[in-house]
């Protein structure tokens, strides 16, 4: 089938989004921004492809909840099916990382201990690969599905196998760490398939083992969703948009602005914005759109990226903890600390100083927020305000202390503004590339 | 703030008057370099408020600090002045024409064309539309050990030149200036021949703005802005008054006249513009360093830029003030009063708005520069303000003059993209 | 008689035990050093401190001076506590009797300092707000490179064409080196690029103070010889003539200096007749230890 | 690191009034909301209350008026910055920022009028901005002469004065008469008296005066009506002397370049705490603009004379600009200050991005230095949050003062 395929690349993350004819959303993807931004582009799509196929699968599900009672596959295990498909996928994508990371690793050792002399590193990594590798099933397999990416999601289980393994002299921490940085640049560099396909067999064969599928009708189901997740998709364009669109690989006519392409999806997700506020990485986009979703009006933050989703990394690397964390954590705050700096490179100071004046972590994060989202709405004041309605698109948006400060400085900056915020709020640019994919071909058809 | 390139930079327009200004130019730089052999007398002032026919009818050949800067920016030589003063203890935070400057003559005082610009016999303050100007002849002072010629020209707070504040200039010019400048040539006040050169001043003004206004028609024959820039050059600088600048603007009006005549746009520095898609006003000095590419993120786009308030600092002719023959001192100060940067904000917003409807603009865009508090404190209300009068939209950008590490070529591009693709959005509805 | 220093810093804690014999000479005794690595700072210190008196083979009631440095002062066995800049001055000294200035470039700050043969510090320049530039970054650029620490100096000395950063902000600075490395350009370059965008401010710091001749870098990145080499390049290129040092021990210059200014402050004190109680014994009233 | 900032508690006996009143001035100097002021403009019925930015504005000509002058500095680090920002680039001074959210807010709804004296391009453009953001407000922006001749200078002040006078008359709604600013001359002479009487106090016994404290009685003059705020001086100045603090060790500073936005309190307290008793500073420039007495003989004119004050003995500030023939180079005025006040060094503190100040800063410095005194400088806003970097500055300042003192 046709599909339209949204790109953003953005300063911290890769976007993709797939719409289908209707322009209804088939399927997202999403990968960390790296140096190599055509790789980047491909995983964020290959995901979203990917993506989309669960979509078909689970669009193909019904058929088989038709039939001999007996045959019938309940809702509840169709759900079971669809999700058991994903955790088996995403956790053989991570093995191959694993295996992809071991093999680096591994060629990257003598260059490492060359710089550590008397180090012998061979035996701890060796150890710590075995480690990530036994503690894949249960990451995957078990609950929810972890949210952070390959590389953060193996960091931080690389660095706690590090500080145990390490000994001074003989396995020094900072060369078991270098180790790593090393390889997992690699790792991102390189590209692999591996079809949905691949794991249909296995998901099928774990509900069975479960006893959610009756044995018998095993080879059915396996079937049509094989059938369901190999079916030919064909891109019919992209639309690319963001901070590194300029260096997307798409001719000029495919590359639309950030902030055409975060009005246009915000509108599209909530018809009635008015206004979008979007915290991405580096940078903060106040947007006024008009009805139909036209851009009337923007700013952006300026040269200066302090108050940005980056400054919550710093925070959140000075705390050793993921950025998800932080918002959960300032939600606990007794009271708020003002925080006036939101220098992202002297947030670490900031902090450490306050917490030597014996402030609690909670406060201090809770002022930090609360310091973003001021920035914030200077930029909105500056675009010409806030109206009814208020998106707030961008990963920050993902984290609910700062949905929540923006909540409170709204009413308090303009009363009672209904204000929109989708989980699916960091795809609000992308979404908006792949609408203005869809529309370039339909106007070019109706043309 | 101020002023205008050497043409001998990128060329906008192969043109006759182009090779004219050039030739003016080379021959003012070579009589400074000759200075300290023929005896020249050389006063260092400032491009707003410049009183230059004042300085010709006594002989004195002007520099302008301001134009070293701008020129050194355009030549590349900025960041290495500029570092030069912070050596000795500028702050990053401040005026960066202020350090260029400074940091040129720390460095041995080279002028754009290689030759060493002669001392001042004298620093003549006139204060216009800036409160650094003060500082900055402050620190020259200290290099220079030069007496300093304060002319204090009072803000036109309220919009309008107030009779107080006009005499006031004008005693400052008959009991200060005058007086000083008689002392450094050891002449006579010749009030006679400061009416001859006013009377040209007024002849060329009179075609530069018939110039500016060109850009009225569609397409517009000229770049109001970057364009600009060089057409303004003779007539801010140490030329107005003078028979080669009134030549210069009979010719430039009369090449304008044939590209309308022909319908043709504005050249740029990458040959003849293609099809005029949008009309801007812009506000706002614009960035030397990367001068060419900042334009041709404009002119790639087809956008063209009707008109600027930046070509208003030395002069704000197009609003009807003319130097006037019969009353020399009254138009000095009056044309010192009215230099743009002298405006109240409020005068300023009725400025870009009358500019926006009179051109027929698409939008203005502001471009707003770290180092001038003059222009840029205050930009963003205007931008509001002229927004909410106008109904069309407004951009807006940040750089530097001649600050390179101020110019985010990408950060620039990215803004600018975006409100051309907005104003095409909104220019063709939903579908776009 | 035995003092130390303890100079805890953003990104490490050092510690220096200091042996003053009778006839005025002095001893190195033990440096030490452990990265903070965000870890609580008191447990850091009090292991590196058990540590350093372990090698040394003394016991705490053995040292007469606890001086403490950068942001020691809450450390509750201190005697007295000394400024960063003022123990720099004077460890580098120790480190180098003919240095006439030192810039200390550690994690997070530059600051470089003009000081006489005494270590009386004459003149000194910090970098502002804002951070591009300082070791912290540094290592943030080095992960994304997939660069240790320790090769970033070496790299850097082959560089051919170095593409210097336009941004002034550190995370910025970050997006285009993500940039440079999507364009190709070579690791050696990118971070020569960056040592001489930092280095352009450590020489600006430095002839703002108006340093001269001799200057020994002390702090972590003194262990960076790119960097070093890039603020020769800036200091020939901004006219300014630097002799610029550094010494194996450059990062414990700010530990070393506290603790022979505890000496000296211990002896002025005895000259006075005030005898201090144990070492351990809280310090006097006043944040700075002097006066 | 540092103990909480508001632990300074004033120590001996006789403590009591002093921490009261230093609490009443606490107050008072946070007060950016003008609560003082709207309470006085009740108390007051039909008087107007005149703001003025920094630096100098006539406040006798508002006295005169029967009006209150107030002192707008800004928000300090009291307010949360939303719309004052959206006006304002990231590369312009805090001052305008805070000044413009407080004038949003509707907090200086209670004044009748806003002075912007000529000090920078930055409060000249406000004063435009002023007028397009709240129409209908009095707002004068009052040029003072950049040339010292009285025939020059002295007649262009004069005339804008006059301008003033007549407008704060209408706006009083009677004009000002010659002997009531006659009156409002000899109180601000006795303010501008009370004021050097304490800065001296603490020049000679820095530890009896601290500056944090000074600081905050100070800055409850931009709010108390001048008699009031003279009587809380004199106060201060006797409570002070009679403190009985100790002695402590410190290096002797004169503080100087924030004359226009306030540092914050933290900053001060900071800088003491590192080791350094400031001497003298610039920190109420505008109330201490002219030196000495400004009444005139009965038969002159009170608003030449105040004019002819102006001239003759305003500060040349780095707002203005000092003229070939003033008889001082610059920054010798500043070395001057600093011999009378005993100092060992200076401290160049500047609001950051504040144009004046920084580029004034290496003139002063080399003056300075070529008087032997060691100087040291930072920039600040006043809503910063970070003294780390300071005070390691500041300190190893003092360290080095002090080591080398006896050495
Ligand atoms: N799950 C999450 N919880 C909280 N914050 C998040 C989450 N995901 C992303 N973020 C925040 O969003 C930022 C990235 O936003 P994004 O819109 O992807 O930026 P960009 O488009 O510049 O790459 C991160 O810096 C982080 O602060
Ligand atoms: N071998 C090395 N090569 C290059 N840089 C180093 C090396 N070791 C440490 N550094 C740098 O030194 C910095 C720490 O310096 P240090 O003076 O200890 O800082 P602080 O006192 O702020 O903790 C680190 O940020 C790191 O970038
Ligand atoms: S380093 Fe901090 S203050 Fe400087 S530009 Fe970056 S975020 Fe802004
Ligand atoms: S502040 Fe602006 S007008 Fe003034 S000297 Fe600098 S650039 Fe020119
Ligand atoms: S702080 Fe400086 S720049 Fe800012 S308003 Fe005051 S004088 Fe002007």
């Amino acid at each position: 089938m046709r599909c339209f395929v949204g790109i953003d690349l953005g300063s911290t993350t890769t976007k993709a989004v797939v719409l289908d004819e209707e322009g209804a959303v088939l399927g997202r993807g999403i990968t960390n921004s790296r140096s190599d931004y055509d790789v980047a582009c491909a995983v964020a799509q290959r995901e979203a492809l990917d993506d989309a196929r669960l979509t078909l699968a689970r669009r193909a599900l019904p058929a088989l909840g038709r039939g001999a009672p007996d045959e019938v596959l309940t809702p509840a295990a169709q759900e079971a099916l669809l999700r058991r498909l994903e955790q088996r996928f995403r956790l053989a994508q991570h093995l191959v990382q694993l295996d992809l990371l071991g093999a680096e690793v591994t060629a990257e050792l003598p260059a490492v201990e060359r710089l550590f002399p008397g180090a012998r590193l061979g035996p701890a990594i060796a150890q710590l690969l075995e480690g990530l590798r036994a503690e894949a099933p249960a990451q995957f397999l078990g609950g929810e599905l972890p949210r952070t990416f390959f590389r953060d999601l193996a960091a931080s289980q690389w660095a706690r196998g590090a500080q145990a393994a390490a000994v001074p002299g003989e396995r020094p921490y900072e060369a078991l760490l270098g180790a790593f940085d090393k390889a997992i640049l690699k790792v991102e560099g390189r590209l692999f398939d591996l079809g949905l396909a691949a794991v249909v067999g296995q998901a099928v064969g774990d509900l069975v083992e479960a006893g959610e599928i009756p044995g018998g009708r095993a080879g059915h189901v396996e079937r049509a969703l094989a059938g369901a997740v190999a079916a030919p998709l064909e891109v019919a364009a992209s639309v690319g948009t963001g901070y590194g669109r300029a260096r997307l690989p798409f001719p000029k006519e495919r590359i639309r602005s950030e902030i055409l392409c975060h009005g246009l999806g915000a509108h599209i997700m909530f018809p009635r914005t008015a206004t979008v506020l979007d915290i991405g990485g580096q940078d903060t986009k106040a947007i006024q759109v008009d009805p139909d979703g036209i851009v009337t009006g923007f700013q952006m933050n300026d040269r200066c990226a302090a108050g940005c989703g980056r400054y919550l990394g710093y925070i959140a690397d000075e705390m050793n903890l993921g950025v998800h964390e932080l918002g959960p954590l300032a939600l606990s705050a007794r009271k708020q600390v003002r925080i006036s700096s939101t220098c992202t490179v002297f947030a670490g100071a900031e902090l450490r100083e306050r917490l030597a004046l014996g402030q609690r972590r909670e406060d201090i994060l809770a002022g930090l927020h609360r310091a973003i989202i001021l920035r914030a709405m200077s930029l909105l004041a500056r675009s010409g305000g806030v109206k009814a309605e208020l998106t707030f698109t961008g990963g920050v948006a993902n984290n609910p202390a700062a949905v929540a400060a923006l909540r409170q400085l709204v009413r308090e900056g303009y009363g009672e503004v209904p204000m929109n915020i989708s989980p699916d709020s960091i795809y609000t640019g992308a979404l908006g590339g792949a609408h203005f994919a869809r529309r370039d071909v339909l106007a070019g058809a109706a043309a | 703030m101020t002023a205008t390139p050497l043409p001998a930079a990128p060329a906008p327009q192969k043109d006759r008057s182009q090779e004219r200004q050039k030739a003016m130019l080379a021959e003012h730089f070579a009589r400074l370099a000759a200075a300290p052999e023929t005896g020249a007398k050389v006063v260092y002032t400032f491009v707003p408020g410049n009183l230059t026919e004042l300085l010709l009818s006594f002989d004195i050949l002007p520099v302008l600090p301001e134009i070293n800067a701008l020129q050194s920016g355009m030549r590349q030589r900025s960041r290495e002045f500029i570092r030069e003063a912070e050596k000795r203890g500028h702050s990053e935070d401040v005026c960066t024409y202020v350090k260029c400057d400074l940091g040129m003559k720390l460095k041995g005082n080279v002028g754009p064309t290689g030759d060493r610009l002669p001392n001042p016999d004298l620093l003549l303050l006139s204060y216009t539309g800036c409160f650094t100007f003060m500082k900055w002849f402050e620190l020259l002072r200290e290099e220079y050990r030069a007496p300093t010629c304060m002319l204090h020209v009072p803000y036109q707070a309220d919009g309008k030149v107030t009779p107080s504040a006009r005499d006031y200039v004008v005693r400052q010019l008959r009991e200060e200036v005058i007086p000083a400048l008689e002392r450094i040539t050891g002449r006579a006040y010749d009030e006679d021949r400061l009416r001859e050169h006013l009377r040209r001043s007024a002849e060329a003004e009179e075609d530069l703005v018939r110039v500016l206004r060109s850009a009225r028609r569609r397409p517009s024959p000229i770049d109001g802005y970057f364009g600009a820039v060089y057409y303004v050059g003779p007539i801010f600088s140490s030329f107005r008054g003078t028979a080669d600048a009134a030549a210069y603007y009979r010719e430039l009006r009369e090449e304008v006249d044939e590209r309308v005549r022909l319908g043709l746009g504005p050249v740029t520095p990458d040959g003849p513009m293609g099809p005029e898609r949008f009309r801007l006003v812009v506000e706002g000095p614009p960035n030397w360093t990367s001068f060419r590419e900042f334009w041709r993120m404009f002119h790639a786009e087809g956008a063209v830029c009707v008109a600027s308030t930046y070509t208003k600092v030395g002069g704000t002719y197009d609003e009807g003030f003319r130097h006037d023959p019969d009353r020399p001192l009254e138009t000095l100060a009056e044309y010192c009063l009215g230099c743009y940067t002298n405006r109240s904000l409020p005068t300023r917003v009725d400025v870009l708005c009358r500019y926006m409807d009179e051109y027929e603009a698409d939008g203005l865009l502001v471009n707003s520069v770290k180092s001038c508090n003059s222009f840029s404190a205050g930009q963003l209300l205007m931008l509001r303000e002229v927004e909410r009068r106008t109904g069309k939209p407004g951009g807006f950008i940040e750089s530097d003059l001649v600050d390179p590490r101020y110019f985010s070529a990408a950060n620039v591009k990215n803004r600018i993209d975006a409100y051309l693709q907005m104003i095409e959005q909104r220019r063709r509805g939903a579908g776009a | 008689m035995i003092t130390a220093g303890i100079d805890v810093g953003s990104s490490a804690v050092k510690v220096a035990l200091v042996e003053h014999r009778a006839d005025g000479s002095r001893r190195i005794a033990v440096t030490d050093r452990e990265r903070l690595r965000k870890r609580d700072v008191a447990s850091v210190v009090d292991e590196v401190w058990a540590r350093a008196l372990a090698t040394a083979g003394v016991t705490h009631a053995d040292v007469a001076y606890v001086a403490t440095t950068g942001e020691g002062e809450l450390i509750p066995f201190r005697t007295g506590h000394f400024y960063g800049m003022t123990t720099h001055a004077r460890g580098a000294i120790e480190l180098c009797p003919e240095a006439r200035a030192a810039v200390d470039l550690g994690a997070l700050h530059g600051r470089a300092m003009v000081m006489d043969g005494r270590a009386k510090v004459l003149g000194y320049r910090m970098t502002s707000q804002c951070a591009s530039g300082s070791g912290q970054f540094l290592e943030n650029i080095g992960r994304y490179l997939g660069v240790a620490l320790e090769e970033v100096g070496p790299l850097s000395l082959e560089a051919k064409t170095p593409e210097r950063c336009s941004s002034i902000c550190a995370v910025l600075a970050e997006t285009d080196v993500i940039n440079m490395v999507s364009r190709g350009i070579a690791v050696q370059d990118i971070l020569k690029g960056i040592h001489l965008s930092m280095a352009g401010r450590i020489v600006r710091l430095l002839t703002g103070a108006q340093a001269k001749g001799v200057v020994l870098v002390t702090g972590g990145l003194a262990a960076d010889v790119g960097l070093l080499e890039a603020i020769r390049e800036e200091a020939a290129a901004a006219g300014a003539t630097l002799e610029l040092r550094a010494h194996p021990l450059s990062v414990h210059a700010g530990a070393l200096g506290a603790a022979c200014w505890g000496a000296f402050r211990l002896e002025k004190l005895r000259r006075r007749g005030v005898a201090l109680g144990a070492a351990g014994a809280p310090a006097g009233a006043g944040a700075g230890g002097v006066g | 690191m540092v103990a909480p900032l508001n632990a300074d508690q004033p120590a001996a006996a006789g403590a009591a009034p002093l921490q009261a009143l230093v609490e009443r001035a606490r107050a008072l100097s946070e007060d950016v909301q003008l609560e003082a002021v709207r309470a006085w403009k009740a108390a007051h019925p039909g008087r107007i209350a005149v703001g003025s930015l920094p630096v100098w504005a006539p406040r006798e000509l508002i006295h005169a008026a029967g009006g209150l002058p107030v002192g707008v500095r800004g928000g300090g680090d009291g307010v949360e910055v939303v719309r004052g920002d959206a006006y304002f680039q990231s590369y312009i001074c805090q001052l305008p920022r805070s000044t413009l959210e407080l004038a949003l807010d509707g907090s200086y709804d209670c004044l009748d009028g806003v002075i912007f004296p000529s000090t920078c391009d930055v409060i000249r453009n406000l004063s435009g901005m002023w007028q397009l953001l709240l129409p209908g407000k009095y707002v004068r922006y009052l040029d003072v002469p950049q040339s010292l001749r009285e025939d020059l200078g002295g007649r262009f002040l004069e005339h804008e004065l006059r301008t003033l006078r007549d407008e704060l008359g209408q706006l009083a709604g009677a004009p000002i008469s010659d002997d009531a600013l006659r009156a409002s001359i000899a109180a601000y002479d006795a303010h501008r008296r009370a004021i050097e009487d304490v800065y001296a106090l603490r020049a000679a016994t820095p530890w009896l005066a601290p500056s944090w404290e000074l600081y905050l009685v100070l800055r409850a003059g931009d709010v108390l009506p001048v008699e009031e705020h003279t009587a809380m001086l004199r106060e201060y100045r006797e409570l002070a002397a009679a403190s009985g603090r100790p002695m402590e060790d410190q290096a002797r500073v004169v503080l100087t370049g924030a004359f226009c936005e306030r540092p914050p309190l933290g900053l001060i307290q900071t800088v003491e705490r590192s080791g350094c008793a400031i001497v003298d500073d610039d920190l109420a420039l505008g109330l201490r603009f002219i030196r000495g007495d400004v009444a005139p003989p009965p038969d002159e004119d009170p608003l030449a004379a105040l004019a002819r004050a102006f001239l003759a003995r305003g500060r040349r500030c780095p707002t203005m600009f000092l003229p070939d023939d003033a008889g001082q180079a610059k920054g010798e005025a500043l070395v001057e200050d600093a011999r009378r006040a005993g100092a060992e060094g200076v401290i160049f503190a500047a609001a950051s991005f504040c144009d004046p100040a920084l580029l004034d800063q290496p003139m002063t410095a080399k003056a300075v230095e070529a008087a032997g005194l060691p100087s040291t400088s930072f920039k600040y806003a006043e809503n910063t949050g970070q003294f780390q970097p300071i005070r390691e500055q500041t300190g190893a300042f003092a360290d080095a003062i002090k080591i080398w003192s006896d050495a």
